[in-house]
């Protein structure tokens, strides 16, 4: 059994899984570059071991160093977390050379998964729906017509060798085929002198919708029901929530089927997510896997009611999973946000620096996942995320209220956050009513943009708690009023507490 | 006395009439004010005007007379204008566009120094380029300048506010 | 329905009615005492009224003012908390008159309730268990032996004028009943000049359970399972924990019943909280009702997955509950402890004083309900319970497990708190157990003593880091080294700078 | 140079032999510690020693040599003991049992005072009492005394650490 872990890992993750770790009674080494010092895992750790400068590619990346470290500290066991060496097909495999166990899918899983076309091989295979589209290039006018009537419209036609739009040709109707095909195919030879093309179904509204499933070393794998992750920004999860708004009974089970079936194409062991892209009728598509924890499995948890840290680590013990499919529900609603460092309203700009002041949200279902604290310096090598706050209510209805009233009492001072632009998402009416897809963002500008939710009173309020403290200072400044005279003992007194305060 | 006090861009008149322990009486224009302000954090001011509650949060700026106030989902720049802002304001202008002293608003690191002590550049051109969290920032004039002294060098780290070039 | 609730009570429990108030979009207003102008609640709050000095009897207990604030404030409801007056039939019938909505019951059922001799009368005739005894002074040796045999031993005589012990006699063994009877009159007579006893049946191993029960306006009644407090001092409750290690869903569904047929022997309606005195063998007693909100209401919020401030905000709507018994039930286990400032370790002496800092547990499975920030002093006047901590497992023994984590990172510095004590209580065997009585720390004090965790190391850290920190003051008292020489410019520079920073 | 440590009840001798950044060498009595030290916090510390990692909360208690020190589970009172320090420990024990001061460790309000200025008390006489979250505190003499000067009277209200009654 595993007794010492070491976390490869930094920030709000490797506290996360530490926090398992000590509730198991397994010890936890951390690791720390440079700039990570005075980082919360590093406090929070029973051993912390120094492995580099603060590049990740110089530290946290470093797998000899780490193995070095394991070694060192007798740790039987590494986990990975989230980014850094997390889906690392190497790793794991010199983890596995080295006899430690990495805490995480062997590198078959990783590899497989980690191919796109592979993946999507694997996955057509094993009879999990797959995007339809073609895989090979198609050069030929016919080939694409008939390619596109057997997928069906609407269509994206795609420069096989391009990029940046161009080539690129949507077709929503028959009549409009031959002509988009050989519009793209000659702006293609135009662009990049090849007119070979991609055909890919086109969604017009994209849900990104995942699985988190479950698999052990002897076969076992269960799913824990979805997450639904369509709010997005560049490619970034911005809000996730489970149940999906839009998910039904029916399809759920489908499509946890498929995601157990994914999982089980490549033997896969331990936590990992299954994405599928879904259109407004619900139909599904494999995106891709996710070999290791998501950012977001805290939603999962607290509606499973499971602890997928310890699930991961009681796998890598080799101990059979200990609850079936049918044992496992969801009960409520969860969301989770992330809170960045960064300038919301200036272009989303990185916003390090140095904490202040933060206040927590506190009370009932209300989940914080965080690493920072008062004074602590937000390191500019990383990821800017500063927390994750995960709120759970009976009802989606009473989990946007729970997670606005958290936001609402959530203060962080000394470095800008998107805690304003989260509270302003859950007041969009598409995000009230559960109807939105990933152009979520995008569609609803108009919502998003700074408001004033606060009377001119609160403009004068603030300006007079500046100047009111602009003269509080001032006033200290002054020489100090004389103490009052308490006869000699009591001034011998005095003057002795004034040398021995220094 | 009465003090300027600059809130985004607008500029008030304030004026403290009273204070009796927490209870003060300012006047803001045209406005008095009566309020219970109590300093309950280092920064963190609870105050009750006319038996609302609101929580400001007062993160200092770039001295003692600029703040960040945070209000409930607000954020205002204030500025304390007293007779020395006002001077260095006024020489600012006749300055023309230019800060004296390029600093970085942020934590990052010196990834390139495109000048050296005593080199002119014209307006526009770059001068140092910053990074952080793998987004670089690139810091111009905007008028024809010299170059008075260089205070950074590339790969240094650099601290928010932290002068890097000093202009003349 | 209700707009606005005055919230008329302080600390956590204000608090965590306002954050249900805020989720549910209903404004709030908060009263305070001089010593309460910093208080959190006061911060919370929408609106914020001073009622008056700080001890409770002028400020907090003073319904005509409370009363006074919430018409000039315009709320249409007052929300008593738990204390003050949550449990005060006159000033339910005083909001009665004035119109505003009392969130608790009605005045017949708190002062029934409120009054020992009645409600053991109404739960007779209920049909709900009580202590069996005798509720009338016995005078004569003949009808006391008759009332013995009738109860059955083991049996506790009390003198009827008496206290303190005196003419106190258990009686376990039939042979010594007319002996013990003699005694116990003859004691009472020389102490208290009147001979006449008491009879109670003796629970030797007495366990505190206590169901949690909702009635609407409706006459509609459930129960959201119990709560086992039986971990006390003083009887003053320490440690809750749900389920309770003891239960039998046999029992538990008997004494829901009982638990529902109380609250409807008094027309019941709102939250309240049925005590049973349970013994080893599950058999059961009504031992008082707290018509109120508990303290540790929150570990069934969690295990049962309901807001029950929400749900009183409702019944005191006039909405009928929204679920009925059988939709309810228990899921996993939840455990509070309640964080005091107080020095445990030298006769639990209340430790005032100001928080100078303060690091809360995050994390899967923990709620945090306090009211207390960095540089709050806590006030002298009321009770010095800082936050409650609560945690959630799947199981009991996880749930211990994070509790003991969460407490582990949890640091209170400035006052003198009990967490060592707790921490030391979820290692007590019996406690790990789950089988522990009201005697639990009366009887564990071998294992409730201070002890040394760590080794000398430790001893030899702590003292290093105070020096290193005494060195590095004193260093700061010396002169500043000269700045760099960076030409004239510069250090115009830096002079107006450091006039701009005062 | 090396210093006098007070940990609980033993006396350790300390002395700081280098440092070097966070890099610091400790002689502590016979042994040598080589830690990473580092306030994360006010008040805080994070130490690495020997790649283990400790967390260390400092409170000052009466001046700024005196420390309550927590770590883990434990606490410490710490003292560091200068020329100054010694020297007044000696002149307490001279004095024999009582503090020169008598002052409520905790914050709380004076319900009696049982003495005035030039009182004569005797060994073991209740000299104030202070009551705070209604437990109530006697404070006594251990020796026959004179009441030099009481610095409050019934009714006030104290902070931790108040003088009240100025014995000789």
């Amino acid at each position: 059994m595993i007794k010492k872990v070491l976390v490869a890992n930094r920030g709000e993750i490797a506290v996360r899984i530490m926090r398992s770790c000590r509730e198991m009674g397994i010890k936890t080494v951390g690791v720390f570059s440079e700039a990570d010092r005075s980082a919360m895992h590093v406090r929070y750790a029973d051993e912390a071991y120094f492995i580099g400068p603060s590049p990740s590619a110089e530290s946290y990346l470093r797998m000899d160093r780490i193995m070095e470290v394991a070694k060192q500290s007798g740790a039987d066991a590494i986990h990975p977390g989230y980014g850094f060496l997390s889906e690392n097909a190497s790793f794991s495999a010199l983890c596995q050379k080295e006899g430690i166990s990495f805490i995480g899918p062997d590198p078959y899983a990783i590899e497989t998964m980690g191919d796109k076309i592979t993946a999507r091989k694997t996955m057509i295979a094993a009879n999990v729906p797959v995007v339809p589209g073609t895989t090979e290039p198609i050069t030929d006018l016919k080939k694409a017509v008939e390619v596109i009537q057997e997928i069906g419209l609407p269509v994206m036609i795609k420069a096989s060798a391009g990029g940046g739009g161009k080539g690129m040709r949507l077709v929503k109707e028959a009549s409009k085929i031959v002509e988009a095909v050989s519009a793209a195919r000659s702006e293609a030879k135009a662009a990049f002198g090849d007119d070979a093309v991609y055909i890919e179904k086109y969604i017009a509204s994209p849900h990104h919708i995942e699985f988190q499933i479950l698999g052990d070393k002897h076969g076992n794998v269960v799913h824990l029901f979805e997450r639904e992750c369509s709010v997005q920004r560049r490619h970034q999860k911005v809000v996730e929530e489970t149940p999906s708004p839009i998910m039904t009974p029916e399809v759920r089970a489908r499509m946890g089927e498929a995601a157990v079936a994914a999982a089980k194409a490549v033997n896969y062991h331990g936590a990992g997510t299954i994405e599928f892209i879904v259109d407004d009728n619900l139909n599904y598509y494999f995106l891709e896997m996710n070999t290791r924890l998501q950012v977001e499995h805290p939603i999962t948890e607290r509606v499973v009611g499971v602890d997928l840290v310890k699930q991961q680590i009681n796998i890598a013990n080799g101990l059979p999973l200990k609850f079936k499919q049918e044992d496992l529900k969801q009960s409520g609603h969860a969301i989770e946000v992330r809170i960045y460092a960064e300038d919301s309203d200036n272009n989303f700009m990185p916003s390090p620096g140095t904490i202040k002041h933060i206040t927590e949200p506190l009370g009932l279902g209300v989940r914080h996942d965080g690493y920072a604290y008062e004074g602590y310096e937000i390191p500019m090598y990383y990821d800017p995320m500063i927390s994750k706050l995960i709120v759970w209510g009976e009802t989606r209805e009473e989990a946007i209220a729970r997670l606005k009233r958290a936001l609402y009492n959530y203060k962080i001072t000394g470095v800008k956050t998107s805690i304003p632009y989260l509270h302003r998402i859950l007041e969009v009416p598409a995000f009230v009513e559960g109807s939105y897809n990933t152009h979520f963002i995008e569609e609803n500008q108009q919502y998003l943009q700074p408001r004033t939710n606060c009377s001119g009173r609160c403009e004068d309020i603030a300006a007079i708690t500046a100047f009111f403290d602009y003269l509080t200072k001032l006033e200290k400044l002054q020489p100090a009023v004389p103490t009052k005279e308490l006869g000699s003992s009591w001034k011998d007194f005095g003057r002795k507490r004034s040398i021995l305060r220094l | 006395m009465s003090y300027e006090i600059k809130i985004n861009d607008r500029i008030a008149q304030a004026e403290l009439l009273s204070r009796n322990g927490n209870q003060i009486q300012v006047m803001l224009d045209d406005k008095l004010y009566e309020l219970d302000i109590m300093e309950v954090e280092r920064g963190v001011y609870s105050i009750i005007h006319n038996n609302s509650s609101f929580n400001v949060e007062l993160v200092e700026a770039k001295n003692a007379k600029s703040y960040t106030v945070n209000t409930l989902y607000e954020s205002f720049d204030v500025q304390i204008i007293d007779a020395e802002s006002k001077y260095l304001m006024n020489r600012k202008k006749d300055d023309g566009e230019d800060d004296l002293v390029i600093a970085s608003p942020m934590p990052g690191k010196v990834v390139k120094v495109l000048v050296k002590d005593g080199d002119q550049v014209k307006a526009g051109e770059t001068v140092v380029v910053v990074s952080a969290m793998k987004m670089e920032s690139e810091y111009k004039v905007k008028q024809d300048r010299l170059i008075k002294k260089v205070l950074v060098k590339e790969g240094d780290t650099v601290t928010g506010d932290q002068p890097m070039v000093i202009i003349e």
